[in-house]
This record gives C-alpha cells, structure tokens and sequence, in this order.
C-alpha cells in the first residue's frame, strides 16, 4: 500500500443512476494516480457534524491522471446528504487504502461476482484483467433491473456479456447470483473467483469456490473509524486471529475467512 | 513573541501539552502519513496486556449522536510484542512515549510494568482502571476506591517512572476515586475513558455492538469530561491530563481552564488524521491572540 | 389492522406509550397551541417543591455537541400554585397527568405528596431524587441506595396512587438504585434524569452557565440512557419509563426494546413541539411495518 | 399574544448587507399577517444537525401579509449555516412570539435607541409610530459605518434623520449610542425610550432614562430553549421575581429588570 494522502477534493458530477444508486466524480489526483482495483477511499461527508465518522467508499472508476468515481447506494444519514452535494462543494478524501484484488500471474480464466453495490469494487479489476488479456466472466445481481447500474459498464469492458440477476426476475437470471455462479463453476475452469456484496452472497459463494475446489478473494465491508489501521473497529476473524479490513484488507483470500 | 507550550505532567515533560487518547493512534506508526509524530507533546500508545487479548467480536463500533460507541475490547499482542515492535520502531522518534498499561489482575498490571522497565522507549505509564478486575470478583478497579489506592500504590513500587493513572467516568463520585488515585502515589490524572453506554437497531432488534455494550467517546462526551476534569482539579493536587471529545484548540483550552495540565486528543484522530496538529496550533493562536506567553497560566484558570 | 399501543405503567393505564419529560413541557398548556394534549398517553408536569424555589441565575442553558446543559435549578412557585393553576386547567383535558415532586428533605417530598392527594387531577406521581439532600448532607438522595430505600418507602405510605421513582445516571451502578428503589415499594421506575456537565467560553474564560454544572440532555446521551433502561430491566420486575434523547418513533422503539414500558420525550420538545406525536406516529407505523399489533410485545424484546 | 403556530417557510432571499450581516426574506404568512412590533420567530436551521437547538431573531420587516425579514449577525454555527440557505431553502419558523413593544396611548414624541443587530425590533416600530403620527427619533449605532446597514431603511421611514453613532467614528458620531442619548434625553421631552442592543448598552441607556424620569422599555436577549414559555431557560431578573424573555418579554419596561 503506497503512502496514505488526505486531499481535499471537488465534486465533479453527482448523478442519480438507479434507485437509491448515484455515480460521484471525484478530482482525486492523490488517488487517481496510484489506485490499485479492490481500493477504497473514506470520505468525510460536508454537513453532517453531528455523524462523526467518516464512511468508506469503493474506488469504481478513474481515468488514472486526475478524476475518480464512487458508485454510492442511499443507506443512512451520510449516503443521503452526499446526493445534495453539487459540483464545486469539497470532501475530504483519504485514499487510495487498503489491499485490493490480487490477480495471479498465471491466470487465464476468472470470474467477478458482484451483488449490488457490491459491483462497485470489481469494475476497476475488469478493466485491469482485460488490459491482461485475462479471459472474465461477470456475474452481477441487483434487486431490479433500473438497479443494475453496472451492467452496460460492464459490457462495454468485458468480452463476454455479463450475466445478470435480479431478485425480482425482471432482467436476466431470476434470483441470486449464485444461481449463475453455481453453473458456471460446474462448467468452466477458473483460475480465480472475486466476489463483493453482501455478506450472506459472499460466504455462499466461497462456499461453492471451496466445493468447486477454486480459489476465491472476498472484499469485507466492516464498519471502521480511522480507516487506516490505528482503531482495530474493523476486524475480520481469519484463521490467523483477527485482521482489520482497512488496510490488512478489504479484500482477503475466502479460504482464511472464519465466518 | 515567543509563546512557552511547554507543560509538566508529573513529571514527565511535554514540548507542548497535546497527547493523544489511548487506544485510538495504535503506536502512531499508521498516523506517519500525515503528521511528523515529534510534533506531538507525547504519544500514548494503545492498552496492553502481559500476554495479549484478542478483544471482542465484531461489530466492534457504531456511530451515536456527536459520538462514537467502542466494544474494541483492549485486544492487543502482549506486552513482549509491543516491545518487539512498536517500541523499536518508535526508537526512530524522540517524541515521549506514554505506554497505556491494561490487566485483570493487580499481578498482571505489575507484571506488564515490570517488563516494560528495561526499555528505553518508555517515558511514562497511564494505567487505565477501567478493566473488568478478576480479584474483585469482575468489578471494575476504577469504580472502588480501596481497589484504586491498592493497584496504584502496586504499580508506584514497580517504577520511578513518571505513573498516570486513567479513570473511568462510570462512577458516582469521581474526586474520590481521584483522590484514592493520589493517596496511592500516582504522578498525574488521566480522565476520562468512555462513557459505558448502548445503541439498538430497531429493525433487526439486535444491539448495534457484538458486545451490547460499549464505550461512548467523541463531542457528545465532552461536556461530562470537563466537568470531571474541574471536579478533579479541586480535589488532588497532581496534574491532569484531559480528555474526551478534543478536537480543536478551543477544546484544549476549554480543558485547561478547568484544570488539565496537558490534553489527548482521541476520535478527532478518527475524522481528521491531522487533528492533533490542528489542536496544537489551535492552542498557539488562542495563546498568541489572547497575549498568553506561557501555556501553563491557563491551568484551572476558570473565572467562577 | 387494529394495534393496540396502550401499556400500563406500574398501574397508570395509558392509551399510548407516549409521555413527556418533567420540565420540558411545564404543565403543557404552551404546547396546547400545537398538539391536542389528550393525544399524548400522559402528561407529566414540571418538578413541584412543597414552598416554591427560584431557581439558579441566568444563563441557564448552552449547547454543547447534540445536547444542552441546563442549570433551571427547579424553579417552580410551589405545590399549592400547581394545584390552582396548572392542574386546575388540566381539568379540561381527560389526558392522565403524573406529577412530578422535588423536594430537600425526606419530610419535603411527603408533604408534596400530601398536599396533592386531595386532587384529582392527579393521576400518578414521579419522585424525581436528584435533588441534593438537606438530610444526608446535600448529597443527592438519589446516588445513595439506602436513602432511595428510605425515601420511596416513605413516598409509598403516603399514597396509593401509582409511584413512580426517577433515577440519576450520575452513580456507579444504576441497578443498585433501581432495586432500592424497588425494595422502598416503587411502582416504576423512571430513567434517566440529566448527566452532570459542563460548559465552557474559552474566550471569557467563564462557565457557560453561571450555575457552572448543569444537566446534560438530548441525543448525545441516548447511549447511556438506553444502557441503564437494558442493565434496569434486567435488574427489577417493575415497569421502566425510559427516557434520554428520544425524538423520534425508532429511539422510542429502540428504548421499548432495551425494556421501557413506555417512553418520556424531553428537550425534542425544543426543537419541534410537536415531536411527542411523531414519536406516538413513529411507533404506529413501525407495529404496523413490522406486524406488531400489541406494542407491550417489544418491551425487553432486544435478542442478545 | 395570539396563538403560535410553526410553519415550513421557503427562503425568498438572503443577502449579505454588511459585515456578517445578512437580510433573509422568508415567506411566512402566519407570521407576516399577525406580527407585532418587537416579537420574534424560532427557526430552526436546516443543516445543524449536531447543534440541537432552534435560534431566535427578532423580525426585521414585513408585507402584512405573506413575507417578512429578519436581520442577522454571523455570530457562531447556526447563523453561519443560515448563510449558506439559497432561495427555495426551508427552515421551520415558530412565530411571531412575545410581547412587543407597547406604544403609550398618549404619546407624541418617543426614542429608539438601537446598538448593532439590536435595531433590528426596532424598525416595525418605527413603521408603526410612523403611521400613528408620533414624533420618533432614532439614534442606531455600529462599529464602522458599512455594519450601519438599518440606517437608510429608519431614514426613509421616520421623519427626523436618524443618529448614527460608529464606534470607530467612521460615520456620524464617535463612539457608542449613549452620547447623543444623553444630549437627546435633555433636550427634549420623551414619553417613551425603546431599546434594544447589547445589554451593557440597555443597562447604560436604562439608568440614563432613570436619571431623565423617563419610561423606558428595551428588548432582552437571552439564550432560549422552548421559545414558548414551556422551559424557563430564558428567565430574566425583574422586581416581580423571574419573568420570562420569551413570553413575558422580550420587551420589558426597563424599571423592572433587575440587572
Ligand atoms: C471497504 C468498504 C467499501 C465500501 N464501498 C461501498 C461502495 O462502493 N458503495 C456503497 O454504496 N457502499 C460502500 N460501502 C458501504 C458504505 O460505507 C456505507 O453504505 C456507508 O458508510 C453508509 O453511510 P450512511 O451514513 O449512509 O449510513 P449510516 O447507517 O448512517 O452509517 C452509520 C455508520 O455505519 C457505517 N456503515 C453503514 N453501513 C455500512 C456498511 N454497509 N459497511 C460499512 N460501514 C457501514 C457508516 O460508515 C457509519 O459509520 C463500503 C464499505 C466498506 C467498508
Ligand atoms: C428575542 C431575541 C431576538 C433576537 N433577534 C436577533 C436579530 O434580530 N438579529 C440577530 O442577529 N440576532 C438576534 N438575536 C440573537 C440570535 O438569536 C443569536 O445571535 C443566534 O441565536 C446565534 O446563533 P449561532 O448558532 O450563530 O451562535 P452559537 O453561539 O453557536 O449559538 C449557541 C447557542 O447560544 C444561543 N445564542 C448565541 N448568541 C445569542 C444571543 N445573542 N442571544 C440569545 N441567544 C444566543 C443560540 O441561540 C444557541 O442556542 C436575538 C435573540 C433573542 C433572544
Ligand atoms: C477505539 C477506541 C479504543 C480505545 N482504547 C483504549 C485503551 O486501549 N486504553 C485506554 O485507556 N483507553 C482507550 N480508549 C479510550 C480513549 O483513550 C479516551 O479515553 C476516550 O476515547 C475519550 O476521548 P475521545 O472522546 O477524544 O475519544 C479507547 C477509545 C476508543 C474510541
Ligand atoms: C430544561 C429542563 C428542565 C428539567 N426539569 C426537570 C424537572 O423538573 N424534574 C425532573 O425530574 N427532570 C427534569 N429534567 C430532566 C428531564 O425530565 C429528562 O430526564 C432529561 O431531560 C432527559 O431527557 P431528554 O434527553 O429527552 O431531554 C429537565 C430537563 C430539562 C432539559
Ligand atoms: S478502521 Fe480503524 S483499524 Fe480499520
Ligand atoms: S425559552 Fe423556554 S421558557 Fe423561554
């Protein structure tokens, strides 16, 4: 992890892309330029002085010179004052943090899960593994088609059509991703499986990567402080005792997750 | 005008009178990246243990009103480890280091203290009171006054060092644990440690920590702080080190006029990784501003 | 879908859990302007002393991080005032009313009771015990389990009418009090009162309130509160009346769940006088989302 | 006083008129149609999260009948706040509240003395005199002559050019109100002196219109909680024992107050 940077960034664009879902652009130069697929920023958010924390976003997109992008869900206080936010108004931003995805050398194959939001972390790492010529394919899910935000982002990058999910049948595969997932581990041979979303999506995919016998890369979402690894709020339990998701990860090998 | 920081806390001198808050600057090394960790008066180091605990489930924090709730758990790697590592990395610094001793036993905190004594890279201890003590059946040391005066006079014999000793605000009355602390020979006063408190999702109907329980810190708390701090300083004679909710140079010298020596700076860490340099040129400003030449003349100098 | 939100509170029935807490909502007359009193489960009028007090100096209130202080001091004009004025205007209203009764001495709080016991617009009494004690020295009755024994006891022979005792968070140990409380024959038990603060003007050099110590209330003390109402209902059999930053349905629902009966909604009544009927909506509107159709079911329903 | 009522009222305007001092336009109609010389509204700023309590301000001005004005001083966080609100912002307003000043019946000639913001419940009641035909003199002071932004508004409204007084003698008379007071308060013959300032300024003016035998009322501010009467928070010293600033005042006859 290269050395930690607070800059104090200008909202380029803030954008509804899907219910409840805004894409934010960032002029992050601090992070643009050394941002490493699976990293993330924590933000402090203008206007909501009695929330203290700051709170942790995924890096989606950069164009490596200047610009980030974060792809935000609404969930609570923060996530919905951040959608008043025009261009112009600044957030603190600390980044890029943390160990990301880990691509291996000798990959020919791999497949990205994503659930939700949880797509967010991954659409760095297909740009990085199509620049490696790494054969992927996609799996995301979403609760409703207008949630499926990621997709054509996806298509556009990949050289396979993603497969989609939603929860409500009414785009692609319906029900949860591990419908696909389950399928695709039976028929294709893998060399790395990285999975983000929720929680219960992320154990019942290592869980089918264990079966399948395919090595699989997670990323946690814990709640955190400092966000860089001085408060221990944002253990993992791993077979080697407890880890921060901060910088120890967020991403971590799932074989090493004790659930 | 040169302005004197300078600060005394029994014993142990500071260049100026900022630490930070145990517990939330780990050994500083993770806060390199923004701050040259010799600006600070002194750094305090997070709790340890003679042989390391591995500290409470996760979720571990939640966020409340103009606060944080902690359940952390003083998870740590033991006092040899800390040795090993921290303390020799922080033998690149010449920033005075305040080591946070923690145990659940009277033995265990002396034992800890024993061990931190051959090194060079401790300049003080603060013994935080606040565990859960075996001896007294669970009870927390901090809360008893006899229990207080006992493991602090224990921890006296172990060391000529420079001994703060760090209360918990859970108590009915606070000035006589602090005098119990006094009476038992500790050189200053650290107060205060979170406000044990709880936070509940409606929705899931489940406590927002692993724990359920946890400690409150941050704004929210400050008010409580200060009051004990100026209850504190009426009631001993050796020096306090203030905090709770600091986050500015206002904050310090708010602390000050009630009656703290010298101030930890805790969660502002959290939201600005700068914040103890904030608070340090904060203090200068209000001293240059307000024609204040030598730091120390603000020490309990409340006008009631 | 019909919910019934009605609880009885150690006797006193009421139509909703929804009351206020003493000392924010004076008699309730002022907020006749912006809600239909009868809406709320029960009214609860400001502290009464037997002769009337003045009160402390202005200011008497300052804002401190999601929170005020105050230092009111108990001003009233006295219990024969109250009984001619306020709760002789209350006739008009069918809500129930629980007065709240201060007093100095163990002998104060028994002939404030006496004296309302020929009124029927008496529905409950809250004995708030955070007063200093003339008796004991000026400590307050309510830091010391065998005053809080001795005075509910007496409180209790001097009525029939549901008891209520109201706790300070400012001790050690809440269930020790709480049992106290129990043991002298409460019928409930109200938590929790202020938390002991202070506020200062770093460029006055003054307390911000010229009381110096106030009380500290509102959201930054939801955690605490929450903790004591979960540590209480673990500890007695008695219904709680929980209270500390509540503002909203969720954190009555939330307190509901640590174990209240019901909930008092204070200084929210500041910031919105009509908050006490969105915390009644907030509750409405959770049982019916979450398929509740009798709100006693989430009393101590917190799954840890 | 007539019944209170809170209303959500869209920001019309909110301009900067001097030094940290801004007029804000609000249209409130249950306050503009009832509004008394000298109450007052109870808003709470919108973005204060963390700062728990609703902020008084005396009301400037008003149509009588949908909008009115309040003149404020950036002193601290809320008032800050407020100068971030744009047109179309809303703030709940509780008003109008308070009793104003009262206007003897028989008088011919009074005086408004008023010291920084503290002209700012003055200037409705000069509209008022005004229109009842009463011989008013005004005498409004500031630190430097840009901070005397009430002064044109007095002019066009009173007969008399208003006495300005600039603590740093940068326009009018040097130094505080209570000079020309005292010439005025010699010279001619009172029925009435309204003030409002900072209290040292009502205290001096008080004691001045004691010594002249003449009746005086000024405007106290105190910190408030409730706003309505419900908390004492805002109690004021009088020789009827503690009143109120919020609902017994926040005018009171000045021989009453006991400093
Ligand atoms: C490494 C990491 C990467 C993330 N990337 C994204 C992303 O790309 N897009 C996105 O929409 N969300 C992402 N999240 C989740 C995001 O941080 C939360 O949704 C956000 O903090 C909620 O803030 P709030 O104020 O709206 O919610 P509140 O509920 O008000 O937040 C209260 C507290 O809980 C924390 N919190 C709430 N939800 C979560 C959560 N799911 N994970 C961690 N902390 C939480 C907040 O940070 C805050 O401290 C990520 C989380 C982590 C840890
Ligand atoms: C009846 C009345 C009428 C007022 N009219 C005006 C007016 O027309 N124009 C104007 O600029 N100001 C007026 N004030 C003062 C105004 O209320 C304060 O300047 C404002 O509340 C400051 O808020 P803040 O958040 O910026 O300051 P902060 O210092 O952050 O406020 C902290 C707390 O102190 C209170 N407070 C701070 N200063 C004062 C003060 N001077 N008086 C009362 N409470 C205070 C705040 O309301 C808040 O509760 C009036 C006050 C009262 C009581
Ligand atoms: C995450 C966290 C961990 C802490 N760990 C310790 C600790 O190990 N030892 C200790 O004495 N206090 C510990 N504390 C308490 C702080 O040192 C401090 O007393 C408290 O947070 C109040 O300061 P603040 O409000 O500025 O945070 C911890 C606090 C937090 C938030
Ligand atoms: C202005 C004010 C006056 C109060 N007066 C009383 C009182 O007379 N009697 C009492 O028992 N509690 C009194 N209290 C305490 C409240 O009833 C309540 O316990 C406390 O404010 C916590 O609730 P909150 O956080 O919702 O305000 C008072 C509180 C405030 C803010
Ligand atoms: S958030 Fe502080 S260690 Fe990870
Ligand atoms: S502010 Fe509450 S009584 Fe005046």
């Amino acid at each position: 992890m290269s050395k930690l940077v607070e800059g104090i960034c200008p909202i380029i664009s803030n954008e509804e892309v899907g219910p409840r879902l805004f894409l934010m652009r960032l002029d992050a130069p601090h992070c643009a330029q050394s941002i490493e697929p699976g990293q993330f920023i924590h933000v402090s958010v203008p206007g909501i002085e009695g929330h203290v924390l700051r709170r942790p976003f995924s890096v989606y997109d950069t164009d490596g010179k200047s610009i980030i992008s974060i792809l935000y869900q609404v969930v609570g206080f923060g996530t919905d004052r951040m959608t008043e936010l025009v261009p112009g108004d600044r957030m603190s931003v600390i980044g890029a943090i943390g160990h990301g995805w880990i691509v291996p050398n000798d990959a020919h194959r791999v497949l990205l899960v994503g659930g939700g939001v949880g797509s967010a972390p991954l659409f760095l790492l297909a740009r990085k593994l199509k620049e490696q010529h790494i054969d992927t394919d996609v799996v995301i899910g979403a609760q409703t088609l207008d949630a499926l935000v990621t997709y054509e982002d996806f298509r556009n990058v990949i050289e396979h059509a993603p497969i989609a999910c939603t929860d409500d049948g009414s785009f692609g595969v319906s029900g949860f991703c591990t419908i696909p997932v389950q399928r695709l581990l039976g028929t294709t041979s893998y060399d790395m499986v990285f999975c983000c979303g929720p929680e219960p999506l992320m154990h019942a995919v290592s869980d089918q990567c264990r079966d399948a016998q395919i090595p699989c890369q997670i990323s946690m979402e814990k709640r955190m402080a400092c966000g860089i690894g001085a408060c221990l709020s944002c253990v993992v339990d791993t077979i080697h005792g407890k880890r921060r998701a901060c910088v120890d990860g967020p991403v971590f090998k799932s074989e090493e997750v004790v659930w | 005008m040169g302005i004197d920081l300078s600060v005394n806390l029994g014993g142990l001198v500071m260049k100026n009178p900022v630490t930070v808050a145990s517990g939330t600057f780990a050994a500083g090394q993770e806060y390199g990246d923004f701050i040259d960790l010799n600006e600070l008066g002194a750094l305090t180091t997070k709790g340890v243990s003679l042989n390391g605990w591995g500290g409470n489930d996760a979720p571990r924090i939640a966020e409340t009103p103009s606060g944080i709730l902690n359940s952390i758990g003083l998870q740590n790697p033991g006092v040899a480890s800390l040795k090993q590592h921290e303390l020799k990395a922080l033998e690149a610094y010449t920033v005075p280091v305040i080591v946070n001793v923690s145990g659940h036993s009277f033995d265990e905190y002396i034992k800890v203290i024993e061990s931190l004594e051959s090194c060079n890279r401790v300049d003080a201890y603060e013994v935080n009171i606040s565990c859960p003590n075996v001896d007294e059946g669970g009870m927390t040391f901090g809360t008893h006054a006899p229990s207080v005066e006992k493991i602090v006079g224990m921890c006296r014999r172990a060391t000529k060092r420079p001994l703060i000793v760090k209360l918990t605000p859970n108590v009915t009355d606070i000035t006589e644990i602090a005098r119990a602390a006094e009476a038992g020979g500790a050189d200053a006063i650290s107060l205060i440690n979170t406000v044990l408190g709880m936070a509940i999702n409606a929705q899931t109907r489940k406590p927002e920590l692993a724990r359920v329980v946890g400690g409150l810190s941050g704004p929210a708390i400050k008010p409580i702080a200060l009051r004990m701090v100026w209850q504190v300083h009426q009631a001993v004679s050796v020096p306090i080190l203030g905090m709770g909710g600091i986050s500015s140079g206002t904050d310090a010298i708010e602390f000050m006029l009630a009656g703290a020596t010298a101030v930890a700076v805790g969660i502002a860490n959290f939201i600005d990784p700068r914040s103890t340099m904030h608070v340090i040129e904060g203090i200068r400003s209000y001293c240059q501003l307000n024609g204040v030449d030598d730091v120390t003349t603000l020490i309990g100098g409340l006008q009631c």
